[in-house]
């Protein structure tokens, strides 16, 4: 294939110093690949005029399925004819991004035989993402791929590909089975995540403790935390060796427990544990004298969503406490209800966040069936704006209900 | 042709009416101690000492106790006397010997002696059904209602653990300022106004009729052949700014009228800063005279925070360190729908982590 | 006068209790007036059915000044003529609400002769309050109150009555004279109080130190709160009587301690002033061993107010420290600069803290001359939406002025 | 007839890929220790020790860096391996002897070992010229400059007070989610859209686009002779929704647009609730290929934070403490009215007590 060979001083300079290189990554790609070579050259010339040169991005996608590929255009195509086309493919990853070599491999195989050769591992939903392909690719890579097991993502307004932390695979701390809370509400929501039919996009991410290695709490639209509702269980003689160690207890530790319930007394410790807000704080600084209780579950929030358009939002509490269990019935209902209200009137771009605000927390518990309980706010209203629902008529003295 | 009308010369000069001891002494006071409930001395660094007795004034006073009032001072400090910003009476003496026989006065003629320290003060209040078109609730009934109930916080006898600070307001515009309170009374309409189609296009602008409501509930309308306007009802939630600009559209409604109560406002940067009231009771009936089922929810709520919270810890404070669910556990008040915000800023009312407890 | 004697059942009932009654005082008032007397029957009348019986108020004034009375009128008068006419004139009150026992009886003599003889010591925003005359007593008693150089207060749109604490009279902590201060803005925007000219009300209270005893950061639109710059005066000695004589140093003050900036070391307090936050806690328990720093002034903010319409407001910072003294020039000129905007550009209704979100504190404070500084906010903008105002035309590579 | 396509099938099931270490003790782990940067063990109920070994992989990875990776976890540890949420790669290895190998091997190969316990670890970025239509800055670019400069506070040469995360996005859509790192890089545009006029009737449907705007700054317009809309340029705040559902309304320019910097935001519930980052510095213009005034930025946020916070003390926690003032002060970022919020919640951001410092 015959090949322009591009100068890129500017993007060379991105080949010094000490971090992994893409354009390293570029070069090796493009020795094989020319549309790696042609991103090469473009890239170059965005470096040099401060601009991207790719078009807004037209639907395309394999069949049967609505979302998992970007569609992108060059807006320089006849300069760079190996990025005309250079669409993006989502695949799901498996649950908490573990691999063996033998399963990287048959991946870069695919890729190699229909794309760039480059790819995100991960992009930041945390799809496998294969970085540049051709439309008429797109069903061959699908069907290699169905071979290897591996499933397409999300994109568009459906469920996007849900994430974990690692979990039980290798961590203490882990409250629930994240992977397998993950991997199963995938498998139980394929039509949702591969059929766009929601108002917008929907996010499942699950962390296994409230230290929330995936940013559920501010990347998803419903995010699964891990947490306990016993006592933080402690092993006094190993605390005694974080002290012996070093270890500043009264400012590092006790100090700064949002609970303010420890105390040391010098040889033991104590937790008023019915005011601890298990934060994690204190096991993440001595993970050998403490770990989570054990009745232990999940909090379950809703909402958060980058600022498009009505700013940005954090999760918030919607189920304090939840034991997440195969084969998770209940919150398979409650997140049908949600949709279901969801779908029916949230408006279109609107995420489930947003929803909210705009029809109000209450409304929206009473729609999906859910008692309103103190742990879903920070503190009750501050306004005297009540919609008293109902009032009684002079006439009858009876009581009338209202909207 | 007339003498030039005098207007605009303000109030007279607060200088005028300050005792002596406070003249010699202004700006230079040291440090005060509390000497016995309502009772308190303020040390000079000249080392002249001014005592303050402080005593309930009900605030709303005829002539005649004023009258009594300024005897009162005569009698026991040169004629000096003063209101604090909670309406009460504060006597200002020099003489330490005149304390106890002026406590004794005041106690005998009804007014009692406290309100200094770590008490409960006089509630803040509005003017209800005494003279105001706007209210919910009567003001001085409830509030005579509630401080006979609470007198020990008053006077003295029972201690407490820091202030608790009572206001109301008989309707949303709360003249009684009761958003920032430790304890809220707050009068309350429940029914949509009532329209006066009759009289609303001669007594109101419909474009400031629509344009006052903050929900849009309003908008015009023709009503039996009268430029009107309507309001759909599901929309209200009640504020009678309309009625504010309007008086065609009346909410005062005696089946629905009533009081909710709101906790853990404060206005002192002490320790944490400001913070507004947060509903704790939705709503309880009018029930006058003396509305007994406010004053034992407000009791309930004073007890609970004197036996709970830490040395100076406002209401707002100790709920922040024990968290709301505990709160309404504790307070045994279910938790509603209401109590959720779903006004503007509603969403940044809601929990957004983890830190629950259990 | 012939009248009738009410039988008063339900308010009988608030004669009991160890609280003052208030129908102990009307109806002390009613054996003179027949006034306060239908006050009484109309007002037991209110409790019976659960209503006010007061029309909605009507202008009503002294000649050349638009605000001070508060007109009202009985939606019963056939039935109780004496509240026909039931207006309130709000009467500045001195600065401090001090009196002598004199000017006290000076007042009831005119009250007596012209009015119900009902007051309120005071009202919520600090007037002395006439409560209950008829139309043509009012011009009358502004003559005999004129006399005694009692002025009326604000009603309307206009500045309201200003009112502060007792300050330097009578406390230790007073950062500024209040008292001084307060006369003398209300006597140089006398017209601004008497000439209702503003979008809305506009108040300004003032407190000698951030225990702000007088509300204002909650109750005015201008809220003036003493506060110091250098470091807190301590005296060890008293100190140590306070730990001796009991106090939990470390619990009771030191763990409360916003600033987190106190330690006891078991013989000496010591401060990190630099992390003081003026809260005046550890001044309030300890008012002999501590007070305020010797380098006084005061915190200006803005913007408070009660619900209506756009939800209740705390003032916000707008001058972290100023020194407060006459011949209050700055505070004057920053003063009109706030009036001169907010007149010119607010909405009927439109309290200037509401403004100031519906326009912004940026260009607020523009439009007014004052810097941005860091204390006016609790943090900066979390959402991305700013307006830059200036951006460069491609041909030219100017920098342009835009809005 | 074809034989049916198989869909919907999922991803596949993770315990394929999961080492035998790791299927024994699977929610058995009991404690975990950092044996060194970049190293970790995970110590099982029944003694089990897992190792892990944390490199950069930099994210946009090639297949061939990807079969390398491949050939060191067969090297290294029986072919298993994993990424990140944050997109390092991990071996996961049984033998604790191949712990110095690996870190050699890959730190040969350009990709350094670390980002585990107080550190910096990789930036969480997005597509930025290398793949979006929407970027008003390159991601990869930048975070490799920044990177490359951080390289010490990655690899353990260089302590921390706690886990400092750095996020980058390339546009508002802030699909990097840095609305809560402790330092965030956002590409900005800083020119209203552009309007295609030509195009939008055929592209576009304008009541679409009108309803896009959050801040109303555009309407309807016949633009010559087309149907078209226009932008009120003074209320355009550059959100570019209205190019997301309008291809003929680009916002990319190369004169202004560029990154701003944010600070003090964190997801984790750990100490303190999960915060937003804040606005530091308003606007840095573009300056490829190493956008050399960022990374002195970045780098001067670090190092105050490094040397002032306490022990793990984010960054945010760290400035809630001495206050946004003395930041402002010590970064010396001259405060400005672009760092006042003056969007919809606004009002909840001003400072709302006195509780100052000076
Ligand atoms: C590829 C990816 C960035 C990356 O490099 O990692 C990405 C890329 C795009 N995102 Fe995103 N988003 C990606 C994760 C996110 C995240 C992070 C997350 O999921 O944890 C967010 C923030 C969280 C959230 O959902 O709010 C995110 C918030 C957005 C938004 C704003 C949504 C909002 O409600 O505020 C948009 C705009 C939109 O939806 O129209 C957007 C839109 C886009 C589009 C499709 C551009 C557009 O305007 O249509 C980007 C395509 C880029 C391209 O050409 O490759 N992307 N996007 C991420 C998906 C990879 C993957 O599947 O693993
Ligand atoms: C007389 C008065 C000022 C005036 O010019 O009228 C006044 C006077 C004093 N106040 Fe006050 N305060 C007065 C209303 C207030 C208010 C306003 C209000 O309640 O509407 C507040 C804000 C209340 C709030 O935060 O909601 C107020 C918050 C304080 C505080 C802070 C308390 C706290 O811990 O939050 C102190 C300090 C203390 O008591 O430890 C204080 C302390 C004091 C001291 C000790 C100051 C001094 O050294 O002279 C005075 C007597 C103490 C007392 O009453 O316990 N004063 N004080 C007001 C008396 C009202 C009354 O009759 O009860
Ligand atoms: C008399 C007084 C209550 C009292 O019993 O003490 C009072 C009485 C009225 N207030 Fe007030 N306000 C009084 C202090 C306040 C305060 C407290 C303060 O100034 O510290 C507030 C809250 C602070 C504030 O300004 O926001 C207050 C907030 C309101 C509002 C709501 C304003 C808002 O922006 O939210 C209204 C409604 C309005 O202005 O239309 C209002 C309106 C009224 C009106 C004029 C009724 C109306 O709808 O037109 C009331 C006349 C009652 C009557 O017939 O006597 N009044 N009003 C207070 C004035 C006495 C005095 O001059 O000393
Ligand atoms: C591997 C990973 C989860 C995964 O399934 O991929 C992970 C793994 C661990 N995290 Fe994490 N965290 C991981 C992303 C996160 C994230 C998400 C993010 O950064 O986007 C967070 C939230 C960050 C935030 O708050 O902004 C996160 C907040 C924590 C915390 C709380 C730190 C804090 O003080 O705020 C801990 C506890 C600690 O380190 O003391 C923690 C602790 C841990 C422990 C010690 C848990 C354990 O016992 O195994 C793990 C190794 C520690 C480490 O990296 O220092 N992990 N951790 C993620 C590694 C990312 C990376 O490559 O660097
Ligand atoms: S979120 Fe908790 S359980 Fe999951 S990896 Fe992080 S620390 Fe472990
Ligand atoms: S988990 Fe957090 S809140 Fe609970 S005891 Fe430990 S530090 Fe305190
Ligand atoms: S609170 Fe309402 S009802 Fe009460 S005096 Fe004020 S305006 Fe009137
Ligand atoms: S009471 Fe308030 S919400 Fe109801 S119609 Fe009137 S202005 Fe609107
Ligand atoms: S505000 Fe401060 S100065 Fe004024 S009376 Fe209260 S404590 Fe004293
Ligand atoms: S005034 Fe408040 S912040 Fe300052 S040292 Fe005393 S308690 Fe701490
Ligand atoms: S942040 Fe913006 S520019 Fe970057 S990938 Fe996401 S949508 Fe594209
Ligand atoms: S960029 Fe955002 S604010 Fe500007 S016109 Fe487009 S949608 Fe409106």
């Amino acid at each position: 294939m015959a090949e322009t060979t591009y100068k890129t001083p500017l993007l060379d300079e991105l080949e010094k110093g000490a971090w992994p290189s893409f354009v390293k990554e570029i070069k090796m790609a493009a020795k094989r690949s020319p549309m790696a070579n042609d991103l090469l050259g473009q890239l170059e010339q965005s470096y040099q005029e401060k601009i991207g040169h790719w078009k807004h991005g037209g639907i395309v996608g394999v069949m049967g399925y609505g979302g998992g590929v970007i569609g992108r255009y060059s807006d320089l195509s006849e300069k760079y004819p190996g990025v005309s086309h250079f669409h993006t493919m989502r695949i799901n990853q498996p649950a908490g991004w573990f691999y063996t070599s033998e399963a990287l491999r048959s991946l870069c195989d695919v890729w190699e035989r229909h794309g760039s050769g480059l790819t995100n591992m991960h992009g930041s939903t945390g799809d496998i993402v294969f970085l540049g392909t051709r439309t008429e690719e797109l069903e061959p890579i699908f069907e290699e791929l169905a071979k290897l097991d591996f499933d397409i993502g999300g994109s568009g307004s459906d469920l996007r590909t849900p994430s974990c932390c690692n979990g039980m695979a290798r961590c203490e701390w882990a409250c629930y089975d994240t992977m397998q809370a993950c991997y199963q509400l995938t498998q139980d929501f394929q039509d949702e995540l591969h059929r766009p039919a929601f108002p917008y996009k929907f996010k499942f991410k699950f962390s296994g403790c409230p230290n929330d290695c995936v940013a559920s709490i501010a990347r998803s639209d419903m995010s699964f935390i891990g947490t306990w509702r016993d006592d933080i269980q402690m092993d006094q003689s190993e605390v005694k060796k974080y002290v012996d160690g070093g270890l500043d207890i009264q400012k590092d530790v006790i100090d700064r427990c949002p609970g303010k319930c420890m105390e040391w007394n010098g040889k033991e410790l104590s937790i008023e544990n019915s005011f601890c807000v298990k934060c994690m704080h204190c096991i993440n600084v001595m993970p050998k004298a403490l770990r989570p209780g054990k009745d232990r579950g999940c909090t379950i929030l809703i909402g958060s969503k980058a600022p498009i358009v009505e700013g940005a939002q954090l999760s918030s509490v919607l189920v304090p406490f939840m034991k997440l269990e195969p084969p998770y019935t209940e919150i398979k209902d409650l997140i049908e209800r949600i949709w279901d209200v969801w779908c029916e009137e949230g408006k279109n771009r609107e995420r489930v966040g947003e929803f909210i605000q705009r029809v109000g927390l209450g409304n929206f518990l009473e729609a999906i069936e859910v008692e309103p309980v103190p742990e879903m706010v920070a503190h009750p209203r501050e306004n005297p704006y009540v919609f008293y629902e109902e009032y009684y008529e002079d006439d009858d003295g009876e009581e009338e209900e209202e909207a | 042709m007339a003498v030039e009308r005098r207007t605009d010369f303000g109030p007279p000069h607060y200088e005028k009416y300050l005792p002596p001891i406070i003249k010699e002494n202004y700006g230079k006071w040291k440090y005060h101690e509390i000497l016995k409930p309502g009772v308190m001395v303020h040390v000079s660094e000249s080392g002249d000492k001014l005592y303050t007795v402080r005593a309930s004034s009900g605030r709303l006073l005829s002539i005649d106790k004023i009258r009594i009032y300024a005897d009162l001072a005569d009698k026991y400090c040169g004629g000096y006397l003063r209101f604090t910003s909670r309406h009460n009476v504060e006597f200002l003496l020099t003489d330490s010997a005149n304390i106890d026989p002026l406590v004794a006065d005041l106690q005998k003629m009804g007014h009692p002696v406290g309100g200094i320290g770590n008490a409960i003060t006089s509630i803040v209040h509005t003017q209800g059904w005494v003279h105001c078109h706007s209210a919910a609730t009567d003001a001085s009934g409830i509030v005579k209602a509630v401080m006979d109930d609470l007198i020990e916080y008053f006077d003295g006898t029972t201690k407490l653990p820091g202030k608790l600070r009572i206001a109301l307001a008989c309707c949303l515009n709360m003249c009684g300022a009761v958003h920032c309170s430790d304890i809220a009374i707050l009068g309350i309409h429940r029914r949509p106004p009532k329209v006066n189609h009759e009289t609303l296009k001669k007594q109101c602008e419909i474009p400031n009729v629509v344009s006052a409501c903050p929900t849009a509930a309003i908008r015009p309308a023709i009503v039996d052949g009268n430029q009107s306007v309507e309001v759909i009802e599901e929309n209200c939630m009640f504020c009678a700014n309309c009625y504010t600009v309007c008086p065609s559209m009346p909410l005062n409604d005696p089946l629905n009228d009533g009081v909710s109560i709101w906790v853990g406002g404060k206005v002192s940067n002490a320790r944490t800063e400001p913070m507004f009231s947060k509903l704790a009771i939705p709503f309880i009936p009018n029930n006058p005279p003396r509305w007994p089922e406010v004053t034992d929810a407000v009791r309930k709520l004073v007890e609970l925070w004197a036996a709970n919270a830490h040395n100076h810890e406002r209401m707002g404070e100790w709920i922040q360190r024990i968290g709301w669910p505990k709160f309404f556990k504790m307070a045994d008040i279910p938790f509603q729908k209401e109590h959720i915000d779903d006004f503007k800023h509603a969403g940044l009312t809601f929990k957004r982590s983890t830190h629950l407890t259990f």
